[in-house]
């Protein structure tokens, strides 16, 4: 019988290495896998290169990983945000890499890396700081840049509800990046925050088929914190 | 100093100046700040359909206090509703309409606007200590329309509207109508183009507080 | 009040031109928009270019805008299946224009139409006749092709439920191609056996939301014939 | 004519030795024909994923006798049911899935298989008079495995195991391994390796039907 689900955080998260490229679900507070983030923290891996939206928001989560020196770099679009003073100290005293990323860009690379797309053509950041050293070419007269898809070693995704095959679900704005991360990475863990029966998730309202899933454990945190 | 015969508008007017420009049905995302007052200003009888990166079509009015929804933010990370007919989806989606050209509006705010459309609103300089793009470069590049909201100088009194942008360019030619405290200005293949003044000010006061000319256009 | 619902097929399919490239939904016999396909013809349009994943299916939809000599190109994935006699035909006396694609480049060629993705790279069909001409180049080790985002005039989907705003969900098998094709196109029409009431679809479930759909029209036709 | 000490495999026994090599949990497309019949070989209680490129996970049992759902059908055209845990998906994301490399498996008939693994399944000629491709060269570069489930030999006792293929490539280097109805055997390094023979029949004879070397393989 298939069952992705871990017993606990430890469990779930066996196995990831140092260095590795970590995918972060979440946008502002909302769907943010925290507990399995921080879970990270207590592996003990360093050197990490970390792809998310925000550079942590509040003192949970990212900001904790952040703070304890595990993150070598960052692949973000929007780091400053109201309390993001560790990433502000971290970056402007240089021990920190960040890659900045046009938000849509960020979560297109991350969908290619998931369907198998290495690189594609955009128009977004054509001709701007960040598209400087980067291939360009003209399509509907106006310039594009090749970016390149962006994989992961292990995604770390909020989920609403999640059955034993690891088909998820999400709650409002909890989507966002998550199913993006979900797609992306060799190793996907998902933390759950309701745990159904298989069968009882809708076939036409899964968000995030089992396929692109391979452990899950129940976390039933709560609403949003950060 | 002349005393002023002109008061400029504050934020909220410049929003509702704005609101008044959009018609119904029009898929719109706002920036933060001035924009995103925007939506408050739209006639109750005219259905516009606001649309957030992180994944939402149909915004609603702020929650009423003790009503909030944790998990319902905007890309500006304020609570919000969601309308009937309103629906979720996820980043990859959220930006393939926002890319794909599926909004009819975007109303960003900016730094910066140049006499050609070029916009300047994510970084103050090429060495900015800690920069954020966020969805600003496809926003501006994405939507059928670009209109920027912002205060027509800068606190220093520096014109915002220029010949050519001194801080970094989120993306260039994108900018079609600028709504500031002062005026109502088209982007033109010839530059500024006024539409309307405030009262009060004369057309040569605003050239003098722009940083390109300005083209005398009759509202009509 | 936004209404996207039209009286009537005519109405719905207003201002389609002579030459246009036309993107349908269905996969065999499910999920066609057969009633809009068969409103084509009646509008008397010529000269078009098509594009779906089967040369029609059985007498109805496209088999028949085919036998009226309607179209000009098909850009299809597979267009042999059983009873396809009137595309064969057609073909071999050299009247078509075809341009076979895979079906995974189909769908993702049109997904990029619709997400501002002009051109992308796919390891699928690399090195074989359907990338002679194309532009090559290697990524992870592997030859890939670079492929074109592929446009359409209109889009004639087929959904399930939809409400005054656009909003489709699909039922079952019937999903396939139609939110891709949606999203490609200038012009989306909808036939839905279904009408709800705005706000009676739940913002989760909703698979196409109103931004990709212009125009509804509500053809309660049952079950998939062909 | 020497007396044959050997019956070859009929279809659905070339899908049920295909099946016992499919552990649990494995995410699986299956190709029109005998791979199709692969599904119904997987014993009941080991759970195995199958996706159909019509954007479906955890396709069922083929449904009984006056309980079809129109609606519902695998990438054949077949009617199909979904097990409890299944899902629907777009084309888009359903090619995500094989592209992306997310299936563990992919079973297809072929015309050709090369030393190599080069795969040919899809077109008969370079001038084929009405060819399809499907989603045979996305499935054949995309999923983790590429096995092959064929007849041995043509109608005509050509070998469909060769050196290189004759008929139009699907994709280069994909096939590892391929059920015959006389035997399975690998695509190594060094070529076609012979995992098993079925009874009666010799490696010398299997050579012999054989466009290509076949290396002998214990087994074990």
């Amino acid at each position: 019988m298939i069952d992705k689900f871990s017993p606990d955080i430890a469990e779930a998260l066996d196995g990831i290495p140092d260095a590795a490229t970590i995918l972060l679900g979440g946008f502002g507070a909302v769907g943010q896998a925290n507990l399995l983030i921080e879970g990270v923290l207590e592996t003990g891996v360093r050197n990490l290169t970390i792809v998310a939206n925000n550079a942590g928001y509040g003192k949970v989560g990212l900001a904790r990983l952040l703070k304890e020196g595990r993150v070598r770099k960052l692949i973000c679009s929007y780091p400053r945000i109201v309390g993001s003073t560790i990433f502000e100290e971290l970056y402007s005293s240089g021990k920190l890499e960040l890659e900045l990323v046009p938000q849509g860009t960020l979560a297109e690379r991350m969908r290619a890396a998931g369907a198998g797309i290495p690189a594609f053509f955009t128009p977004t950041g054509a001709n701007t700081l960040l598209s400087q050293g980067k291939e360009m070419r003209d399509y509907n007269g106006l310039p594009h840049v090749l970016e390149q898809a962006l994989y992961g070693d292990v995604a770390l995704v909020e989920a609403w509800e999640a059955d034993r095959w690891g088909n998820l679900t999400y709650r409002d704005a909890g989507r966002n990046f998550n199913p993006v991360c979900a797609m992306a990475a060799k190793l996907t863990i998902a933390q759950t925050q309701h745990v159904r029966e298989l069968g009882a998730l809708n076939p036409e309202h899964i968000v995030t088929p089992g396929i692109f899933v391979d452990r899950v454990v129940h976390i039933p945190c709560g609403d949003p914190v950060g | 100093m002349t005393q002023k015969n002109w008061t400029p508008l504050d934020r909220n007017a410049i929003a509702k100046r704005v609101a008044k420009d959009i018609p119904e049905g029009w898929y719109v995302n706002l920036g933060i700040g001035v924009p995103t007052l925007v939506a408050d200003n739209v006639p109750a009888d005219r259905e516009v359909i606001f649309h957030a990166e992180n994944g939402i079509l149909g915004i609603g009015p702020a929650p009423e206090p003790g009503k909030v929804n944790p998990w319902l933010i905007n890309a500006g990370k304020q609570y919000i509703t969601l309308m009937k007919g309103g629906s979720y989806f996820h980043h990859a989606d959220s930006f393939s309409m926002i890319r794909g050209r599926h909004l009819d509006l975007c109303v960003l705010g900016a730094y910066e606007v140049s006499a050609s459309g070029d916009l300047a609103n994510w970084a103050r300089s090429s060495t900015d200590t800690a920069p954020a793009v966020g969805g600003a470069m496809d926003l501006a590049i994405g939507a059928k329309r670009v209109w920027v909201a912002m205060q027509h100088v800068t606190k220093d009194g520096a014109p915002r509207l220029v010949e050519s942008c001194a801080y970094p360019l989120t993306s260039m030619a994108c900018v079609k109508r600028i709504f500031t405290d002062l005026a109502v200005i088209d982007v033109t293949p010839q530059g500024f183009a006024v539409r309307e003044i405030i009262d009060g000010l004369s057309f040569d006061e605003l050239q003098a507080m722009t940083g390109a000319p300005l083209i005398r256009q009759d509202a009509a």
